[in-house]
């Protein structure tokens, strides 16, 4: 069922935005420039590549680069039975990146929790809010810099 | 006769303690989130009771109607073997009037919601 | 706060919580539905409720003291997540292990797989008023967990899969106790079959109920039984063998609607492809050679006699010392790295197990993989649980994230929910199996 | 000691025992420990033999409240809303490590113990324990109900 490498023929037609790609214990990984990112992901869902799971997308905090946040995107092929890992990283400043909600359903809520915990926007999401915190929670607490055992109570505590 | 009456007087008065008892026996702390209507722990997303909407009250109308018909049902079936035809009768143009009410119901679309 | 359901409500609607504390909602998930009478118009999930902080947790513990956080992922089937992150470890490491701990593994994530069905259908069954299949399935899952505690020590959070291999050996007499366990959990399923298979009340609650296509399906990342249940074959097992899966045969069973009563019986034929999985594990597995009975003495003893120049013939420690079976390790663990506690006839007797023992818990040593990121999935109770493990060659991980196969499927609920009653939201959610510290981590 | 006082005290052991017997609890299930509650309730090692085995699911009707699994900050508020809705007499038992104090999870999400929110009868440790240990707790607080001074109405308030 495992068709041949299509690996050669996408990092030919999406040059412009790749900016390298490297092979990691076996699994296939490409880094991504940011504005090509949603043209890259589109072109991967159609036809030849025929990525059609969006497996899993999640953020790594690297509070020493300048590049702080870099975003993992893990895509699947049901038809090739190919997986792929796509990374691209977004400045510490305004981490800002294309939503992907439009290609892929469950986008909307991964989104979401990156956002929850990382505090990473994402242009032309539909309704981009805290998943897993509550509201009245300031800080994402994912990030290197939250301490691990700042708590915010809901309500008054006894202690 | 007299089983009748005393067995009503039996356990009435015994259903009465049961209900009081908790009245006596049960501590009274009253609690202000008491009053507030239980949501699975969550803050109910609307206070107060809205309006209804009119299908609603119509098919009430009808089912409060329908239920006092079959209520009359019962004491008929008790005597229904010693009338022989003449209950079936009775019985037959007592369902004719409340059917013609029915249908007209039906035909003036209380079942088609939008 | 306004939620985003009471901005755009018709004022003339009903709005319901179907909040976190509801006997159906398996305690951490809530639901707002807006309702015309018993229609539901629109629905609004709210989920976090057990969000306990797991990966912030796994940044700030060492690899091997985050095996009892993985065990807490899915707990109805921990012992798939503990395969799951060992596997990643031992892929990051580039580490192999014993051919004996493999099958070992294939057994026990088999036993579990069955009691996170049993559990997840005898609740979804009990939602929908059928409490005597609960029963019967509670009861099944007892035998199985006879199995799993007399191998692991505990009933069901184990840390029992560690990274390099197994903990300890199977128990003696473990074949009885699997043949028990399969007979009894075939007739419970049997029982559970005849009772609900054709049952015109579930088929009316179920039927036709829920359903979603299969590009809905994997458009949303659905994986696992409930994918299955839309039509479309894909099981970590089959499409990215691990352990000896290839080498045993199993089907792949598949639904044909995608709504509840598919995920139903797709979940009754896997437990059954499962047992058989069993089954051929439990033939393949040599039986343990039976332990010698040698004079086991104490520690203490141990020590004065290692203090002579030679002591006199090879120390056996009495077995109540955790991890002390010398001569059993080489088959369940592996000797590539130090990755594995070393057993403790070699720390008490000797000096290098003593150093290699301390090494291996001291603060910074440990086990220390290489700098690199890895990305690894087994094949869970739900779908493809996947661990993505950033290392940065310390003894802590830099960033561990699991793919949750239950958060995808639930991000499809709103949309399956919509335009139906309120009673059908109970077997929608029962069928798709939500696991509270899967979905919220 | 006058008559009364042997009448209440004979009445308040009776009005103990009745309570001891007719449990009826709340299930507040979050997390890895309801699977283990699960298997408690059931056939196996089965709750109902203490009369605590009808599962109430309104506070309403429930007088023991079972807090099983992780409360997390998010929930804390739910929980104090379930108890402080459920009728008196009330008791509470802690179900598991999490409940009684954050257990493993020692970070900004879990509650460190739910005594910060709501007031506790029985500690349950264990991660999660084992059936036999929820049975002993359930035992120790009925021998508590047995023991503590009745709440009713018309009592000698001393």
């Amino acid at each position: 069922m495992e068709k041949e490498d299509l690996i050669e023929e996408i990092r030919a037609r999406f040059s412009a935005g790749i900016e390298s790609y490297a092979e990691s214990l076996g699994d296939q990984v490409l880094v991504v420039r940011r504005e090509n990112l949603l043209a890259l992901m589109s072109g991967l869902r159609a036809a030849p590549f025929d990525y059609a799971v969006l497996l899993d997308a999640t953020c790594v905090d690297f509070l020493a680069s300048e590049n702080r946040f870099e975003m993992v995107y893990h895509l699947f092929s049901l038809s090739r039975n190919r997986r792929l890992r796509i990374k691209t990283s977004l400045p510490g400043g305004n981490p800002v990146v294309d939503s992907l909600s439009g290609l892929w359903k469950n986008a909307d809520w991964l989104e979401r929790e990156v956002f929850d915990m990382f505090g990473v926007g994402f242009i032309g999401h539909p309704d981009l809010r805290r998943l897993l915190m509550y509201e009245e929670f300031e800080g994402h607490p994912l990030r290197k810099d939250y301490p691990w055992r700042k708590e915010q109570p809901l309500i008054p505590l006894k202690d | 006769m007299l089983a009748l009456a005393l067995s009503f007087l039996v356990f009435g008065l015994l259903a009465l303690v049961m209900i009081f008892l908790n009245s006596l026996f049960g501590p009274r702390k009253p609690n202000p989130a008491r009053e507030r209507p239980f949501e699975c722990g969550s803050p109910s997303l609307q206070t107060g009771i809205r309006p209804v909407r009119v299908p609603f009250i119509m098919i009430a109308l009808l089912f409060l109607l329908l239920d006092v018909e079959v209520a009359f049902f019962f004491p008929l079936a008790l005597v229904f073997r010693a009338h022989g035809p003449a209950a079936l009768a009775a019985l037959g143009g007592y369902l004719a009037i409340l059917a013609v009410g029915f249908v007209y119901a039906w035909k003036e679309g209380i079942f088609d919601w939008s | 706060m306004e939620t985003k359901l009471q901005k755009d409500a018709r004022p003339d609607t009903m709005l319901l919580n179907m909040g976190p504390s509801h006997p159906a909602m398996h305690g951490t998930f809530r639901i707002m539905l807006e309702l015309e009478g018993e229609k539901i118009l629109n629905a609004e999930v709210d989920i976090g409720y057990l969000h306990r902080g797991f990966e912030k947790t796994c940044e700030n513990r060492t690899y091997f003291n985050l095996l009892p956080y993985v065990d807490r992922l899915n707990y109805v089937s921990p012992l798939i997540n503990n395969l799951g992150y060992a596997m990643t470890m031992e892929k990051l490491l580039g580490v192999r292990v014993p051919e004996r701990a493999q099958q070992i593994r294939v057994l026990m994530s088999e036993l579990t797989r069955i009691s996170d069905h049993l559990t997840c259908l005898g609740a979804m069954a009990m939602e929908n008023g059928a409490f005597s299949v609960f029963l019967y399935m509670m009861k099944a899952r007892e035998y199985l967990w006879d199995v799993v505690e007399f191998t692991t020590g505990s009933r069901m959070l184990t840390s029992y899969i560690r990274i390099g291999g197994v903990r300890a050996d199977l128990h003696e007499g473990w074949q009885s106790s699997v043949r028990t366990a399969v007979r009894e959990t075939r007739r419970a399923l049997r029982d559970v079959a005849g009772l609900l298979d054709k049952n015109q009340i579930f088929l009316n609650r179920t039927r036709g109920i829920g359903s979603i296509s299969k590009e809905d399906a994997i458009s949303h990342g659905w994986t696992g039984p409930c994918l299955r249940s839309a039509g479309v074959s894909y099981d970590v097992r089959k499409a990215h063998p691990y352990l000896i899966y290839d080498r045993l045969e199993f089907e792949v069973p598949l639904g044909e609607q995608g709504d509840n009563y598919d995920r139903y019986s797709v979940r009754m034929r896997e437990m059954e492809q499962s047992l058989r999985l069993c089954e051929q594990t439990s033939g393949l597995i040599p039986d343990s050679k039976p332990r010698v009975k040698a004079d086991e003495i104490e520690p203490t003893e141990a020590l004065r006699l290692g203090r002579l120049q030679k002591p006199p013939q090879r120390i056996r420690l009495s077995p109540n010392l955790e991890g002390s079976e010398a001569d059993v390790y080489p088959r369940i663990l592996t000797g590539d790295a130090p990755v594995v506690v070393p057993p403790k006839e070699d720390t008490y007797t000797t000096m290098e197990g003593l150093i290699s023992h301390f090494l291996f818990f001291m603060d910074g040593y440990g086990i220390r993989p290489p700098k690199g990121d890895v990305y690894f999935s087994v094949e869970g109770g739900n779908g493809e649980v996947g661990f993505y493990i950033v290392s940065d060659g310390t003894d802590r991980p830099y960033r561990l994230h699991v793919r949750a196969p239950c958060f995808h499927v639930l991000s499809a609920l709103e949309q399956l929910v919509r335009g139906r009653f309120v009673a059908d939201v109970i077997p929608t959610f029962g069928s798709m199996n939500m696991i509270g510290g899967e979905l919220d981590r | 000691m006058s008559g009364f006082d042997f009448l209440s005290a004979r009445f308040e052991t009776a009005l103990g025992w009745a309570r001891k017997y007719s449990l009826f609890h709340y299930p507040f299930v979050t997390a890895c420990c309801g699977i283990e509650y699960m298997s408690t309730a059931c056939a196996h090692f089965d709750l109902d033999r203490f009369g605590a085995g009808l599962i109430r699911f309104s506070p309403r009707q429930a007088d023991l409240l079972l807090v099983v699994g992780t409360v997390s900050h998010k929930l804390a508020p739910v929980l104090k809303t379930v108890y402080e809705q459920m009728m008196e007499p009330k008791w509470v038992i802690a179900f598991g490590v999490c409940a009684v104090s954050g257990g493993i999870y020692q970070n900004y999400a879990a509650v460190q113990g739910i005594d910060k929110i709501i007031p506790v009868d029985v500690y349950i440790p264990g991660c999660p324990p084992r059936p036999e240990m929820v049975l002993d707790g359930l035992m120790r607080l009925q021998e508590k109900i047995q023991r503590e001074k009745q709440d009713w109405r018309w009592k000698k308030r001393t």
